[in-house]
């Protein structure tokens, strides 16, 4: 399968009359998209927001992120099974926005999570204080159910980025990127020499908050299965995890998976890119068993030398994590692990809550407890009063050393599990740990 | 633990529930025990007998230290 | 700004009072710099200066845990110092227990930076997780390398500055401390992974614990002579917990003599773990510590003997490797008492 | 295979006490865990992992486990598992935080993540 990026470089967003990409810049008509969030009933009230990098503006609580891309040529279209038909996508060409990100915000539950910084120390932490950011804050009407309630909001932002990412179906791309997967026999007779390599991609699935899409199936009904790198970019992966901010991959995440990007530059040259295995993170322990199972399986059916495992979550993905690594070196296969740590906040702490001799590579992505400092910012997109920052996971209401997370003057004193994409388990940041 | 002790030239039988812990911390003799919360009890049996069973455990924890052993071994009977 | 405050925490040879035979040395406070002190504060130069220094003797240290730690850092608080450095203890392994508990006792209790330097193989190298070490040559005569290397860490520390990663800072790694590497994760992953399909060396960025392992004893030649010892993670202690063994922490151990103790009763015995149901045990405590059948072999002369003293922790089973340190120290005594063999019950 | 639930969240035990064993007790996430760690001791396996969810320990009061209603021999797994989460549930700090009005929302997190695993749980 072959699909050409085409990289439409945003440096500038505005709002104006006429909803169009021109010269580098997008402009968005907002009462054009507010109609269009408000078609759904659920939703009460909807505003929109520009953030920009080195702005002095913070947005939270942040739910998910969303590059606009638009299918130019090829089957399918962005996002199916969700906005569009279930019709197989990642092949013919796709146009991307780069540089531009639809941010949705706003509460659903108790759970508040995702800060992003657009300048100061906090932009450091997260990849989204380096994008042009459309905000979008919605409101559901009231009495809606939670479910109810985060189904409308992933579908509202959804939509809006399908939207944006329209308008760039007509406007020629500064740069073009090929990506091809030829099948196993084409794969094995170009590279005869050069390792098989596949990348075990987990996906969080755990309930409410916590799941994860795959052309619009629910991924913890699925066994684990297998997908074209280029699907994954064209928005066949969805994010409807809202729980932790930290390390769980929002659907910008999988649109340009990191892992998928670098091993297609390594493709050719050090390995064979043979394709991606998704597979699920879920609560019932035989879901877990039968999955890493299936997971070692199909690595092995596919002849692999090694493989890229990456997670998603805190805590019981760690269980998923190690199994999935025990039984694929048990066929043989190499593996590397990307994970992420909750050492505490002196990084004293045991940081995995499993651990396995066989996992002998391991790449981390950082700490999350360690405590930073937020300075005040001038501007707040969202809301960031006491009853967001200090219930966020990694804030507090009152600490023994620290205080409440939420100052008068209004900084925060947080612990970096609070900052969108921080310790990513894609490998997506230079963040590591030792 | 297990093995500062075997470190300082004393022969040491580690009594375990867990047998895969106590091959992970290194133990070189061991003999797997009842249950967690009384590793060398069972109160479900009278005082008697229990004590009965205890003995069998040391009786196997006392031929442990009394065989050569070259790597960890596991004294199940 | 003036001088940053360092007080030292040394053992008796450090402090030139005399080896093996004054470790038994209470703790001491001196103002000023002792033995090796002088060598710090000419590295420090301008930017610090030892204020004062705790002496203690290493035995009288491990032998009176609680008391020792209580008394050395009373004295240290005293001098309310920005920094604490203990040490180096090189390769004296009792001194590198002490240093190391030290070090931790004044992050923890009094929040003040601490740290310590020693060997490599020292055994209280298990403390690495919990405070920074500098890794030092194996004797004193490393001296000047040690304080070529502590001393800047010493300054850092006491400016209030948060140390960066283990490699960059040049202790040894355990501590897991965030950085900005040159690579993102996932490019690092990748060529992680081409290494290890190569066969080529690769480093991974978290280890997994590691798994030593020590050759096993000869058997016991005649069990009928032999003097058999009880030690057990278990927690067994003497009914209300006299020492106050923590429940979980496993920081100490406890030693209890049981000359004349023919049964272990729910009047007299208990556990301190919190790692178990303690029902079972409270009711009868040779559940866990085999005392009664022990005594019975002892009659029969199956043994002969039952060591006079038994040593209780409370490491719960996957923390048992966790306690390096103290137990080094009662194998040590048990070797002294000649125990010539060892039954560990765990739960 | 028969199952049984131990919980401190009442609106799964209002919702399936009757259509399966509910063992409720009104205690703390950390207490639920602990009384989870004496049933694996005593030979029940878990079923469904302790850290279900991405919700830190010290971010919401709930937690539903399920384990065998059978006891068996030891679980070296179930061990594990439980271990860890006690000792997970120990590296975080305490938040103090007021979960007022918001209390019914964890509660459904906590049966959404529990209800997961129902499926797959009556299948076997």
């Amino acid at each position: 399968m072959k699909l050409e990026l085409g990289y439409i470089f945003i440096k500038d967003i505005q709002f104006g009359n006429v909803s169009k990409v021109e010269g580098g810049v997008l402009y968005v008509n907002k009462d054009e998209l507010k109609k269009l969030v408000m078609e759904d009933t659920v939703i009460a009230s909807v505003d929109f927001d520009i953030a920009k990098p080195g702005e002095s503006v913070r947005i939270t609580p942040v739910k998910d992120v969303i590059e606009p891309r638009v299918k130019v040529e090829g089957t399918g279209a962005m996002f199916p099974g969700m906005l569009n038909k279930v019709e197989t996508v990642g092949n013919g060409k796709t146009h991307v926005l780069k540089g531009a990100a639809v941010v949705t915000c706003g509460k659903i539950v108790g759970f508040q999570e995702g800060i992003i910084d657009m300048s100061g120390e906090g932009a450091k932490y997260t990849p989204f204080s380096e994008t042009l950011n459309l905000v979008m804050v919605a409101d559901p009407v009231e009495g809606t159910k939670q479910h109810d309630h985060e189904k409308a909001i992933r579908m509202a932002g959804l939509k809006v980025a399908a939207y944006i990412g329209e308008l760039g179906k007509n406007v020629k791309a500064d740069e073009y990127h090929t990506f091809e997967t030829p099948n196993m026999v084409e794969g094995m007779k170009l590279y005869p020499n050069l390792p098989r390599v596949a990348y075990v991609l987990m996906l969080q699935t755990q309930g409410l908050l916590h799941d994860t899409y795959v052309y619009g199936v629910d991924m913890k009904q699925s066994i684990s299965t297998l997908i074209y790198p280029t699907e994954i970019m064209d928005g066949a992966i969805l994010s409807g995890n809202c729980v932790s901010a930290c390390d769980k991959n929002t659907t910008y995440h999988h649109q340009n998976n990191p892992v998928v990007h670098d091993m297609f530059d390594a493709h050719g040259k050090t390995i064979n890119f043979v394709g991606v295995i998704i597979t699920n993170e879920n609560v019932y322990l035989m879901d877990k068993e039968r999955s890493s199972d299936w997971s070692a399986k199909m690595a092995a059916m596919l002849g692999l030398d090694g493989v890229i495992i990456s997670q998603e979550g805190f805590g019981n993905p760690d269980t998923d994590l190690i199994m999935n690594c025990k039984k694929i070196e048990a066929k043989g296969i190499k593996t590397v692990i990307i994970t992420d740590e909750y050492a505490g906040r002196d990084g004293k702490s045991q940081s995995l809550a499993d651990a396995d001799v066989a996992a002998n590579a391991v790449v981390t992505g950082g700490n999350a407890n360690e405590v930073i400092v937020l300075g005040s910012m001038k501007k707040i997109i969202g809301k960031a009063d006491t009853t967001v920052v200090n219930t966020i996971a990694g804030g507090f209401g009152s600490d023994p050393v620290h205080g409440a997370s939420l100052k008068d003057d209004g900084s925060i004193i947080v612990e970096i599990q609070a900052i969108t994409g921080a310790t990513n388990e894609l490998g997506f940041n230079k963040m590591s740990a030792r | 633990m297990v093995k500062e002790i075997e470190r300082a030239g004393i022969p040491v039988v580690h009594i375990c529930t867990v047998v895969p812990i106590s091959l992970t911390v290194g133990a070189n003799r061991i003999v797997p025990a009842i249950a967690i919360p009384h590793p060398l009890g069972n109160p479900s049996l009278g005082k008697d007998e229990e004590k009965t069973l205890r003995r069998s455990l040391l009786d196997k924890a006392l031929k442990a230290l009394s065989t050569e052993v070259s790597g960890q071994t596991v004294f199940e009977n | 700004m003036g001088k940053i405050k360092v007080v030292h925490y040394v053992n008796q040879f450090a402090a030139g009072i005399g080896g093996e035979e004054m470790a038994h040395v209470t703790p001491e406070l001196r103002d000023g710099t002792v033995g090796s002190g002088q060598a710090f504060n000419m590295a420090f130069g301008e930017e610090a200066e030892i204020v004062a220094t705790v002496v203690c003797g290493d035995n009288y240290f491990s032998e009176n845990l609680d008391k020792a730690k209580a008394e050395v850092l009373d004295m240290i608080k005293s001098k309310s110092p920005d920094v604490v450095i203990a040490g180096p203890a090189f390769n004296a392994g009792r001194y590198g227990f002490a240093c190391g508990t030290v070090a931790e006792a004044v992050e923890v209790e009094l929040g003040v930076p601490a740290f310590t330097g020693m060997f490599e193989e020292n055994a209280g190298v298990e403390f690495k997780g919990k405070v920074v070490i500098v890794p030092t040559k194996n004797s004193a005569a490393g001296m000047r390398d040690a304080v070529a290397k502590m001393a800047p860490l010493a300054i850092k520390l006491g400016k209030g500055e948060k140390l960066g990663p283990a490699f960059m800072e040049g202790y040894m790694p355990g501590i897991r401390v965030n950085f900005f590497d040159n690579e993102r994760g996932s490019k690092r992953a990748v060529d992680m992974l081409v290494k290890k399909l190569k066969g080529e060396e690769f480093v991974t960025e978290y280890p997994m614990p590691d798994f030593d392992r020590v050759e096993p004893n000869p058997a016991v030649k005649d069990l009928s002579k032999a003097k058999v010892a009880l030690v057990t993670s278990g927690g067994i202690v003497p009914k209300g917990n006299p020492d106050r063994i923590e429940s979980s922490s496993a920081s100490k151990y406890g030693e209890y003599v049981i000359d004349g103790v023919m049964d272990l009763t729910e009047a007299t015995y208990e556990t301190a773990h919190g790692g178990y149901d303690p029902v079972y045990a409270n009711l009868d405590a040779d559940r866990v510590l085999p005392v009664d059948v022990m005594r019975d072999y002892e009659k029969e002369g199956k043994i002969g003997s039952l060591h006079g003293k038994f040593y209780t922790t409370t490491g719960n089973g996957t923390s048992v490797a966790n306690s390096k340190a103290y137990s080094a120290e009662f194998a040590a005594k048990l070797k002294a008492d000649g125990v010539d063999a060892v039954i560990l019950t765990s739960t | 295979m028969g199952f049984v639930v131990i919980t401190n969240n009442t609106m799964l035990k209002d919702k399936y006490d009757g259509e399966f064993d509910v063992l409720y007790h009104n205690v703390s996430l950390r207490e639920i865990f602990v009384i989870v760690r004496d049933k694996v001791h005593a030979g029940h396996e878990i079923l469904t992992h302790p850290m279900s969810g991405s919700v830190k320990p010290n971010e919401t009061p709930f937690k539903t486990v399920f384990i065998t209603k059978e006891k068996g021999k030891l679980n070296m797994d179930s061990v594990s598992l439980i271990e860890g989460a006690i000792a997970t549930c120990d590296k975080f700090v305490n938040r103090d935080i007021d979960y007022g009005s918001k209390t019914e929302d964890f509660q459904l997190i906590d049966l959404s993540l529990a209800e997961s695993a129902l499926a797959s749980l009556r299948a076997f």
